[in-house]
């Protein structure tokens, strides 16, 4: 069998439908005729990662319209966290984005910090850091189980998952649960690093590399997964910034951005790492984003266990930190101070910030408007699987039913984050 | 002294019973080798081994409730699932399994039935059998099981022709069309499979696209098609169908080692058994296949067909025929 | 930054914990976010969000108690008074969060494009000017009521299609079922 | 990079190598793989050495759950009948584990130490009722033991609140 070239080049101009720029509509001329089928995928079907409902009209195996329906898991975490003070609504972003749970935990916990105004300490921005990349590799790793299962390559899913299980056991190890840790505290970290992660964590990068080499040999050179992947779901790079694309989308499609690289948060500027960028926009390179992407968190994990400083993990700051456990029993000061924090919760300056960070899936945003009192007054989260499913009308044109479940898949879409 | 009729139907009993037999051990086996291949025991639970999960399996479809689409057209639904079971386990009549034994002065015969046209049989009741999947998926009035017919008719009639096309190169070394010729031909001779190894690729990617077999089980592409023309079954229905799909790529398996590795022939163990164990390799290697590949495309699957299969199969036929003729 | 005061509609300029919010004219909105992309650059339009501002300016007091048959979430207690925070113009707030996306670009821009409204009052659609604004000005319409003029598309999308009221705004009770206990007292 | 002609073959080699690798699967009910000793399961109430409870009612925790799953009803110590050191007790202590989201915020909350959570995780149950745990069903020992990974090993430095119930 032949291995397929690229087989479409991308498109000059734009193909952004209109009027409606998430819809694809049937050519009227088409209905006509009569041949239309309309399906339903999902919610309930194998491959729509969740209650993705996707309307399809098919001209026999050909996917001429398509509509994409969102809002099935939709639990108004926005809503909720208006009702619970800050240091409780930390518990909530995590929920959102549940595979790229620490990410999410990330931008909230960063936006009250900025409208605070403190800062944490150095051990506490590594070792976000250092969790953080771990969790890119975690979501990358589940994103590659299920996109390659929805493909036919059914190993793949076991081999990432047991990684994934590595990854997981490492939070289980620092945050107490496997993934919704609320590690991540305003001021710095909930608790010290314990000392036997060092090791687990090391041992984890060392055997990392060799599975992502392995990952490759299965797929990377597979004759069928190129001819499936190469040249489908094209998005040009003009395509992608107008449709507000973002991380391993838009680095797919030529465009070299990535938030940690051109708007350094935590300690990204002091690590050294690449940032993988491919030109074609279509699903094979979507793939080849990721693939890079996990060796490149494996090597700032790698980085990070280095160079992680010693020090306080929190800021010493009674106003909005827990006093340390063994001052309860002695001072009442502490002991108010407690009190106070958790009834109450620390108030925050009246502003609104919006903090984005670069998230397995792009640019993870938080709008947060305080109006000065312990609870939020207003939390939107801009979520990049929200915006990536908007493209699919665009990557659809001219796709079979099989393209359009690749190209879904490798949008990379969570929907608990579409619909929070 | 020739065997009389009762042996056949004997014979016939005990054949149809351990190639079903052999169908329940083929799921066991599928799940051990993908489960060792995916970092899993595979069953291990029911039985030493997970022995018995292929008889627990039996007993929760049996007890499953069959239930049918409101819409679903009766008679066609329900004969469906037969019939396909039906043509997959008579398909397997015409493969010899062993020689002639002499048991109590009567002569018996390692095969149900010894038919001069036995390549022929098998196809036609191939053909037949793609009625079923495709009746089946069009009766049960759903919209993924319609075009996971439209898939299976498309694909199976492509692949129909390469695969006869690519036994032709053996039929005509052999100079016969029986199969029992055909083995006691390589016998004579080697193995098929070293003088027609382009016939053996062709004959092997066709069958499995012939059998539903990843990387070709497009018309029940879970993923896409959630289960194509299986969708609406259940129960035992369901599992005729299962049963369908894995009886026919036992019988072709038993086809490629009756074709091309000398069929029962082997040193020092008796034939059956040479049979069994080669037969094993061989649904191996369609086990290994689908641990490895991703599954291929609509349109690229018919270009792997008429495109790459159909003029291989052809030029080795000719070829074949040229070297018989002039050498 | 005072190019910013090209801006067409051009009301207030505001730096904040270093963002650059610019408050524009409810009119004007559509020249401004044209302007904005085509001479300022901004060229990515990474989201819209509303928020409401009703009873903003109302005394307020934090947190709230508890009583045995689990706690009103709705009616916060005097557990003690805060600061009054600074007036809003209007009740409603829209913040288009822009971004300037180059290639291998060396840092980030970000501009925070805000417009005032009340309720009911529409607000020009930016699907013209950032195709992404569809979903998240559907978004904006299904929760919090914010009609966008010119939108091809704006229907529900995250709540049904029968759904009644904009779940996100202040006045919209926070429902949910109570926690069970043993009952016991 | 062009695909070579048996690049294709690579992916059979590593399918066919895991044949001979043992299974990472673990025979769950049998075999319980030892959580970490920061592991967030099911709460426990604990007792002073002397027999009173910790717990004296200040429903702190309750104050501190982001799911509101945990009831607190306080009353006064007497001499008759002294439950707690303080000068209150928990009368009625109730978590709704169905509502429970295993933050450990109660644990941070508690001044006491009263309430830890511990490492067991099997707590499912066939009703809903079930699942709301009194305070008898916490402070009693705990029908399963879990194994738990070495402490020294893998949490030091130990939170303050592990260290000491």
């Amino acid at each position: 069998m032949a291995v397929a070239e690229t087989k479409r080049a991308i498109y000059e101009g734009t193909r952004i439908p209109s009027p409606i720029p998430s819809v694809l509509q049937v050519d009227p001329g088409l209905r006509e005729e009569g041949d239309i089928l309309e399906v339903n995928f999902g919610p309930n079907h194998p491959s729509t990662h969740g209650v993705l409902r996707l309307i399809v009209e098919l001209n026999g195996e050909k996917v001429v319209g398509l509509q994409a329906v969102v809002g099935y898991l939709h639990t108004g975490f926005e809503k909720n966290m208006e009702a619970k003070t800050y240091w409780k609504a930390i518990t909530y972003p995590e929920r959102i984005d549940y595979v790229s749970f620490q990410n999410n935990e990330l931008v909230f916990v960063l936006a009250i910090e900025k409208l605070l105004g403190i800062e944490p300490p150095p051990k506490a921005q590594w070792m976000r850091m250092l969790l953080c990349e771990l969790n890119r590799i975690h979501s990358h790793l589940v994103w590659l189980g299920t996109a390659a299962l929805e493909l036919g390559a059914i190993s793949m899913f076991w081999y990432c998952f047991r990684e994934r299980d590595a990854i997981l056991d490492l939070f289980e190890l620092v945050g107490g649960v496997r993934m919704h840790t609320r590690y991540f505290q305003a001021g710095g970290l909930a608790e010290d690093i314990p000392q036997g992660f060092y090791d687990e964590c090391r041992a984890f990068a060392d055997t990392m590399e060799k599975r992502v080499d392995d990952y490759e040999a299965l797929l990377s050179g597979q004759a069928i997964w190129l001819e499936r992947t190469k040249g489908v779901g094209l998005l040009s790079a003009e395509d992608a910034i107008a449709l507000g694309q973002s991380g391993p989308v838009l680095r797919a499609s030529g465009v070299d951005w990535d938030l940690r690289k051109v708007q350094p948060y935590l300690v990204y500027d002091q690590v050294d790492f690449e940032v993988p960028v491919y030109p074609n926009g279509d699903v094979y390179d979507r793939y080849k984003v990721h693939m890079d992407e996990m060796r490149q968190s494996t090597r700032i994990v790698q980085q990070a266990l280095h160079g992680m400083p010693e020090g306080p993990w929190i800021v010493d700051d009674r106003k909005i930190v827990l006093p340390p456990r063994h001052e309860l029993h002695t001072s009442m000061e502490s002991l108010i101070h407690h009190f106070k924090l958790v009834t109450e919760g620390y108030r925050v300056p009246e502003g609104e910030v919006y903090v984005t960070v670069e998230s397995p899936r792009g640019e993870l945003g938080c709008y947060l408007v305080s109006d000065g009192g312990p609870k939020p007054w207003r939390v939107k989260f801009r979520a990049p699987s929200f915006v990536a499913l908007e493209a699919t009308a665009t990557c659809m044109s001219d796709a079979l039913v099989a393209d359009l479940i690749a190209i879904v898949g490798s949008l990379d879409t969570v929907m608990g984050e579409v619909d929070r | 002294m020739r065997e009389p009729w009762w042996i056949d139907v004997i014979k016939a009993a005990v054949i149809v019973n351990i190639v079903m037999l052999s169908f329940a051990y083929a799921t066991w086996l599928e799940r051990k080798v993908l489960g060792r291949m995916q970092l899993r025991y595979g069953p291990n639970r029911a039985g030493p081994y997970g022995l018995l999960q292929p008889i627990a399996d039996l007993v929760k479809l049996i007890r499953k409730e069959s239930f049918s689409p409101t819409h679903a057209i009766d008679l066609l639904y329900f004969a469906a699932p037969v019939v396909a079971a039906f043509t997959a386990l008579a398909a397997f009549s015409v493969i010899p399994f062993g020689g002639v034994w002499e048991i109590g002065g009567y002569e018996v015969s390692g095969r149900v039935a010894d038919v001069s046209i036995g390549i022929l049989l098998i196809f036609a009741l191939g053909a037949i059998g793609i009625y079923a999947f495709l009746v089946g998926g069009w009766a049960s009035d759903s919209k993924y099981s319609l075009l996971g017919s439209m898939r299976t008719a498309a694909q199976l009639v492509s692949y129909e022709v390469s695969l006869a096309l690519s036994v032709l190169g053996v039929v005509i070394m052999a100079g016969s069309l029986s199969l029992v010729d055909i083995v006691e031909r390589q016998q004579e001779t080697l193995w098929y499979a070293a003088p027609q190894i382009v016939g053996l690729l062709v004959f092997f990617v066709a069958g499995v696209a012939e059998t539903n077999r990843p990387p070709f089980d497009l018309p029940e592409a879970e993923t896409e098609l959630v289960a194509g023309y299986q969708t609406e079954y259940s129960g035992m229905r369901y599992g005729l169908f299962a049963m369908a799909e894995y009886v026919n790529m036992i019988t072709l398996s038993g086809l490629a080692v009756t074709l091309f590795f000398g069929g029962w022939s082997g040193p020092v163990l008796p034939g059956p058994l040479w049979f069994v164990v080669k037969l094993a390799l061989v649904v191996f290697v369609f086990m290994w296949l689908r641990a490895t590949l991703p599954r291929l495309r609509y349109d690229q699957l018919m270009q792997v067909g008429w495109k790459v299969l159909l003029p291989v199969a052809t030029l080795n036929a000719v070829v074949t025929a040229i070297v018989v003729v002039y050498a | 930054m005072s190019s910013l005061q090209g801006v067409p509609g051009f009301v207030e300029e505001r730096e904040d914990h270093g963002e650059t919010t610019v408050v524009v004219e409810l009119e004007r909105l559509i020249e401004a976010a044209y302007w904005l992309r085509d001479e300022a650059g901004f060229n990515f339009l990474s989201d819209v969000a509303a928020a409401d501002y009703l009873d903003w300016d109302r005394p307020r007091v934090a947190g709230y108690w508890g009583d045995p048959r689990g706690r009103d979430i709705n009616s916060p207690g005097s557990w003690g008074l805060q600061s009054q925070p600074a007036p809003k113009p209007r009740r409603f707030s829209v913040s288009y969060h822009l971004l300037r996306v180059e290639s291998g670009g060396g840092n980030a821009p970000r501009l925070r494009l805000q417009v005032w409204c009340e309720e009911g009052e529409p607000v020009p659609s930016l699907v013209p000017v950032w195709p992404t604004a569809d979903w998240h000005e559907r978004e904006a319409w299904d929760m919090m009521g914010i009609p966008f003029e010119g939108h091809p598309n704006l229907v529900r999308i995250l709540m049904e299609d029968d759904w009644e009221g904009h779940p996100l705004r202040k006045d919209y009770p926070l429902g949910g079922e109570p926690v069970r206990f043993s009952g016991e007292e | 990079m062009s695909p070579q002609p048996f690049d294709s073959l690579k992916g059979f080699a590593v399918t066919f190598r895991q044949m001979f690798k043992k299974p990472i699967t673990q025979q769950y009910p049998e075999y319980k793989r030892p959580v970490y000793p920061r592991f967030r399961g099911r709460h426990r109430l604990w007792r002073h050495e002397n027999g009173l409870e910790k717990c004296v009612g200040c429903s702190l925790c309750a104050a501190a759950c982001p799911a509101d799953c945990i009831r607190v009803v306080a009353a006064e110590n007497t001499p008759g009948n002294r439950v707690s050191p303080g000068e209150r007790y928990a009368r009625i202590y109730e978590i709704n584990l169905s509502r429970c989201i295993f933050c450990g915020y109660c644990e941070l909350a508690c001044p006491f130490d009263a309430i830890t959570l511990e490492a067991e995780f099997e707590i499912s149950e066939y009703s809903r009722d079930d699942l709301i745990y009194t305070k008898d069903m916490l402070l009693a020992e705990p029908v399963k033991r879990m194994p738990v990974a070495d402490r020294d090993l893998y949490d030091t430095p130990t939170p303050v609140w592990k260290a000491e119930s």
